[in-house]
């Protein structure tokens, strides 16, 4: 099973498993030898794009990370957050993309467990998850099958583990019809000082393997390893979709954070993730200036025969390592045997800077572990796309524009596309209410969920994921940008003030100096976003290589953010709340259709500019929403996004659970009625006040700087919107709440 | 009240219970795992909480209906102690045999989870006994295997064993308020005895006003009644 | 020796995973399916010195833990 | 005609679900059952005029619903 078996290495092999030459020559150097098979794999892992980061590390490094708030910055397993109290958030999102589009339910659920253990491994217990997805057009003969097949997967993981999945993002273009995206964002809570790296300290430690046995499952998952050199029945042996097993994870999460809370056991503990053992085990080494030493003998395993190499690269799901403090091995056994975990000692911490591997006696590998761990930097060619000038030529105005008398069936329709339906028959399906915290489930802009100070009395966080792919396409720097924007602004119209953000960053090929440049431009406004707002950013994660047949999918920089809000009673939902309230706008009107929803079902464009955002605006029109929610005095708050206006405002009066209608004028302005109804301009949100406290609002806006238009009052079972509009809720509500429905079955 | 909360592996509501019980009931809450052999002494009550024990393999409940403090449970029930099962607690408890009938897959297909309205009825049990009769309480599910299935099931509502049905804000049993395809609308039992109760819905998600309901609490100060000596035999008028 | 053990819904039970796959078989163009039952499938692999203890236990088996009899019904088949 | 369909996980993919099983059975004391997989177990009413014709299109229903080849392998069996 070991070195004798394993194939001779040479550049050859090398390549066709992926390794230009150059980085071939790199180890070469490292070593001063030629590498073992084993060896080879290591390094093939290490280095691959989704473990090094190599095309994007210098460009990340620019990004802010630093703020008063922040305990730990990107570089851990997760971003960690003070939060008061003695508490800390931490939170992550992570990218599933290629397993879900290959086995939709599996990959998707073993991204919901990825991103638990990237938390917990922490000393967090995840207290919600949130998804964001992306699909192909609704049409194309996959879609149903991959929408399926991921929301029952999410669900089937983090409802089994009891994590209330409580918001998300979901979305249709055609330019994910062979590149779906699944990323999953999960946060948990900490004691400040109960925080666990991923370090191996301490020489002479002992390496504890817990969780899962190891099996031939996903070895082929980070490093796209090429299998030239392996047989088709060894093909068949090796399954590049792990099943997930959300009943181990939840032993393993209760099992990991007893152990944390045993004073003085753990010294440092990270989740075999991608490229599993070797990751893991390298990069505890190398942050803590140490080195290990494994022995594969040692490490539970589901099947008999397994190489080295495989143990090494297997990326089993539900396994964790830990740093045990030397002389109290019995003790943690002792509480992995109560949660009937596998667990075993498979080696110990030393000062030699290198990870050693043996196997049947002899040794395997023998590498430095910091440069494994360093991995590869790359300054990849950039190049401004083509078809920017052209598709941001169009002018949307320029295509024709519904008659007065229908833009009410205008509206009918964009409410029943996809993308802007309502998204009940995927939520449904996920636990948004275990664990008895979920203040504002799915269906408003925020999640809210309560957090229990040490105390026993309630706090509360608000968590949002967003990014409007379309103006990434049309504009990476400005889409990013307005996705940020997008996210505080969903935080603030629920009550609560933006924290911290983690991202995730799907973007086509980096070998394209296209896509780099998009990926640059977009990092430029997330870190200008973040600069301006104060939002700092804690972790993230990026997905290259989202295309098939060279078709690259839209940038969608998938932005996750959290907020605090002192009182969680003070939240403030999206819906109507009642008859006679008065509804009034903030923010401006102005004309931007370009990129809209309304150009996509109506003319099947995504063209244009994206819209403006105005930051300073931003800051106005968020600031008065806090004031409100904060003063009590809002009935509902919810920001215009897709579908503008209109959209809105028929959400509002349609997703409580009694309808309310209202009767709207539009803000006074020279705007065609599609710009009006439909425009995508940012900074904007429709609130409800009593009319009692109509001053009082009045003078928080003046305060705030922020422009404010009163529409008009709720009440009746109509939605009546300036001069042209004017239909029954249940008549919106039934386009609404069947539109997504329509895809799926 | 002493009240015993079961933890099996990959119990997740356990918790949630216990939070209900001790924080907003502020009552005595005790989590029992399952390799126990016995109950707390002083045990008053026992729920047996939601969840997917042992991940809800083979068949939701059925491995954990095995576990050792299940037999500790029996004695306990079968001596008149109230025993509650919410969700994963009724699957357990029928898997085990304390309640008639069985849960399978919910007629969507598809994991429901969301508000339901419940009727209360039947033979007033420890849980419901502060509870008048034809009360509609708001409360949610969660759940994929909720499709009640007893090839007596009209004879079970007939001894009064039905003590929840699937309604319509109004109180009205119709299909369109049934959320799984459960015969009868039924969507908690209780043993002949009526010490023995168990629902799909979780009373525990709605004890508290700040999620947006506390209709379930009733169900908790229903024990609590009954459970205070000279109270607690008849319905609440 | 291996056991494979065919649990399946009782007749009078509704199986609503068999409509749905019925359906979705007619849809995909397999009209000829006409009637579709779901159950579970579960294979052992024994270590027992003879057949007639084999079938005892693995009786034992499904009695206890591999089927609920409540609504399922059970066979199995023993090889070597 | 009908056909019986197994569909079980592939070897090395694993089982979370035979593994709780095979865990539980041990403790309900049956240490003989070794090992565990569970699968699921299809029976489907046909109504096609041959042998061959039911064996070609149940082969295609496999592969295009009943398993997923992915991480499943499926078998079958036609009788009257
Ligand atoms: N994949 C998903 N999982 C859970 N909830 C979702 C998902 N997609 C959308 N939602 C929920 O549906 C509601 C509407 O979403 P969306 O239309 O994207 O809102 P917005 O326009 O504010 O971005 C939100 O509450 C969101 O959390
Ligand atoms: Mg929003």
């Amino acid at each position: 099973m070991s070195a004798a078996r394993e194939p001779e290495v040479t550049r050859e092999v090398g390549r066709t498993q992926g390794m230009t030459d150059a980085e071939y020559d790199q180890m070469l150097g490292i070593l001063g030898r030629t590498p073992t098979f084993t060896e080879l794999g290591l390094f093939m892992s290490m280095w691959s794009e989704h473990c090094s980061y190599k095309s994007s590390r210098i460009f990340l490094k620019d990004l802010p990370t630093t703020g008063a708030c922040v305990v730990h910055g990107p570089g851990e397993n997760a971003g960690v957050v003070d939060i008061g109290d003695g508490q800390v958030a931490v939170f992550k999102m992570e990218s599933h993309n290629h397993p879900s589009f290959v086995e939709p339910y599996q990959g998707a659920a073993t991204g919901v467990g990825g991103i638990l253990r990237d938390v917990f491994t922490m000393g967090a217990r995840p207290i919600a998850s949130l998804n964001a997805l992306r699909f192909g057009q609704p049409s194309h003969p996959r879609t149903p099958y991959l929408v399926s097949g991921v929301v029952s997967g999410i669900g089937g993981y983090g409802n089994s583990i009891g994590v209330p999945t409580v918001g998300g993002d979901i979305a249709f273009d055609e330019c994910y019809d062979g590149n779906i995206l699944v990323n999953a964002f999960t946060l948990g809570i900490a004691e400040h000082t109960g925080i666990f790296l991923g370090r191996a300290a301490g020489v002479g430690n002992g390496l504890l393997y817990f969780g899962s046995k190891t099996g031939r499952d996903g070895i082929h998952g980070a490093s796209l390893l090429a299998s030239a050199e392996f047989d088709a029945s060894s093909e068949e042996k090796r399954p590049t979709v792990q099943v997930g097993d959300p009943f181990t994870e939840k032993l393993l999460l209760e099992a990991c954070l007893e152990l944390m809370k045993v004073p003085g056991l753990l010294v440092g503990i990270q989740d075999m993730g991608a490229a599993g053992l070797t990751s893991s085990a390298v990069e505890m080494a190398a942050r803590a200036g140490n080195g290990v030493e494994l022995d594969l003998d040692l490490v539970p395993r589901r099947e008999p025969g397994m190489s080295a190499y495989e143990i090494m690269l297997s990326e089993s799901q539900e396994r964790m390592l830990a740093v045990v403090e030397a002389g109290r091995e019995g003790e943690a056994l002792a509480l992995l045997e109560k949660w009937d975990l596998d667990a075993a000692f498979i080696g110990k911490v030393t000062n030699t800077e290198r990870v050693v591997i043996k196997a049947d006696g002899k040794v395997v590998a023998d590498v430095p572990a910091a440069p494994l761990a360093e991995g590869l930097k790359y300054d990849r060619p950039r190049k401004r796309p083509a078809y920017l000038d052209e598709v941001n030529a169009v002018e949307p105005l320029s295509f024709a524009q519904p008659a007065p008398g229908d833009l009410g069936a205008t509206l009918l329709k964009i409410l029943s596309s996809p993308n802007v339906a309502s998204k009940e028959w995927v939520y449904r399906q996920y636990d948004h209410m275990v664990r008895v915290g979920t203040v504002v489930g799915p269906g408003s802009d925020a999640a809210i969920v309560r957090v229990l100070r040490p105390d026993g009395s309630a706090k509360g966080l608000g968590l949002v994921v967003d990014c409007n792919s379309r103006f990434c396409y049309l504009d990476p720097y400005e889409g990013t940008r307005l996705a940020v924007a997008e996210c505080a602004r969903n935080l603030a119209v629920s009550g609560a003030r933006a924290l911290a953000l983690t991202d995730c960053l799907n973007f086509a090929s980096p070998e394209r100096p296209e896509t780099m440049w998009q990926f640059v431009e977009s990092l430029r406004g997330l870190s200008d976003a973040c600069r301006s707002l104060g939002v700092p950013v804690v972790s993230g994660n990026v997905s290259f290589y989202n295309e098939t047949e060279g078709r690259g999918i839209h940038p969608t920089p998938m932005i996750g953010m959290v907020g605090t809000i002192a009182d969680p009673a003070g939240a403030v939902t999206q819906h109507f709340k009642g008859e006679g309230d008065v509804v009034a706008l903030l923010g401006l009107q102005t004309a931007e259709l370009g990129g809209s929803e309304y150009l996509k079902v109506m003319h099947g464009k995504v063209a244009g500019r994206a819209p403006r955002l105005d930051i300073d605006l931003e800051k106005r029109v968020t600031e008065t929403c806090l004031v409100l929610a904060d003063k009590g005095l809002l009935r509902s708050a919810h920001d215009l996004s897709d579908g503008g206006l209109a959209v809105a405002a028929a959400e509002c009066a349609m997703s409580g659970d009694e309808p309310v209608g209202a009767e709207l004028t539009l803000p006074a302005g020279d705007l065609p009625p599609v710009a009006a109804l439909f425009g995508e301009a940012p900074s904007r949100v429709l609130i409800s006040f009593s009319p009692a406290n109509r001053a009082a609002v009045e003078q928080v806006a003046a305060d705030a700087g922020a422009p404010m238009a009163i529409l008009g009052v709720t009440g009746g079972r109509r939605l009546v919107l300036g001069p042209d509009v004017d239909l029954p809720v249940a008549v919106l509500s039934d386009a609404w709440r069947t539109g997504f429905r329509k895809v799926v079955e | 009240m002493r009240v015993a909360i079961l933890q099996f592996p990959g119990s997740n509501c356990d918790d949630d219970t216990m939070h209900v019980v001790t924080r907003v009931l502020g009552e005595d809450g005790r989590l029992v795992w399952h390799r126990e052999a016995q109950l707390p002494t002083g045990t008053d009550a026992v729920i047996v909480p939601g969840g997917f024990s042992y991940g809800d393999y083979l068949r939701s409940g059925a491995i954990a209906a095995h576990a050792a403090i299940m037999d500790a449970v029996r004695v306990f029930a079968g001596a008149g102690g109230p025993v509650l099962g919410i969700c994963n607690g009724f699957q357990i408890l029928c898997e085990a045999g304390l309640l008639p009938g069985a849960l399978t897959r919910n007629a969507s297909l598809r994991f429901e989870c969301r508000q339901v309205h419940v009727r209360v009825e039947g033979r007033p049990t420890p849980f419901t006994a502060a509870i008048p009769a034809g009360r509609v309480l708001r409360m949610p599910i969660a759940h994929g295997d909720g499709r009640y299935i007893n090839d007596d099931a009209t004879g079970l509502g007939a001894r009064g064993q039905v003590v929840f049905r699937y309604c319509d804000p109004a109180g009205g049993v119709r299909d369109e308020a049934n959320p799984n395809g459960s015969q009868l609308g039924i969507a908690g039992v209780s043993n002949e005895a009526g010490n023995v109760v168990a629902l799909m819905p979780h009373p525990e998600r709605a004890s508290e006003a700040l999620l947006g309901e506390d209709g379930g609490r009733q169900i908790f100060e229903s024990l609590r009644l009954s459970l205070t000596p000279g109270r607690g035999k008849g319905r609440a008028a | 020796m291996t056991a494979k053990v065919y649990v399946t819904l009782k007749k009078a039970v509704l199986d609503p995973q068999g409509k749905a796959v019925q359906r979705s078989l007619t849809k995909l163009g397999f009209p000829e399916a006409r009637d579709v039952r779901v159950g579970r499938f579960i294979e052992i692999a024994l270590e027992v010195s003879s057949r007639e203890e084999a079938q005892k236990r693995v009786d034992a088996m499904c009695r206890k833990l591999l089927a609920n009899t409540v609504i399922e019904e059970y066979r199995f088949e023993l090889a070597e």
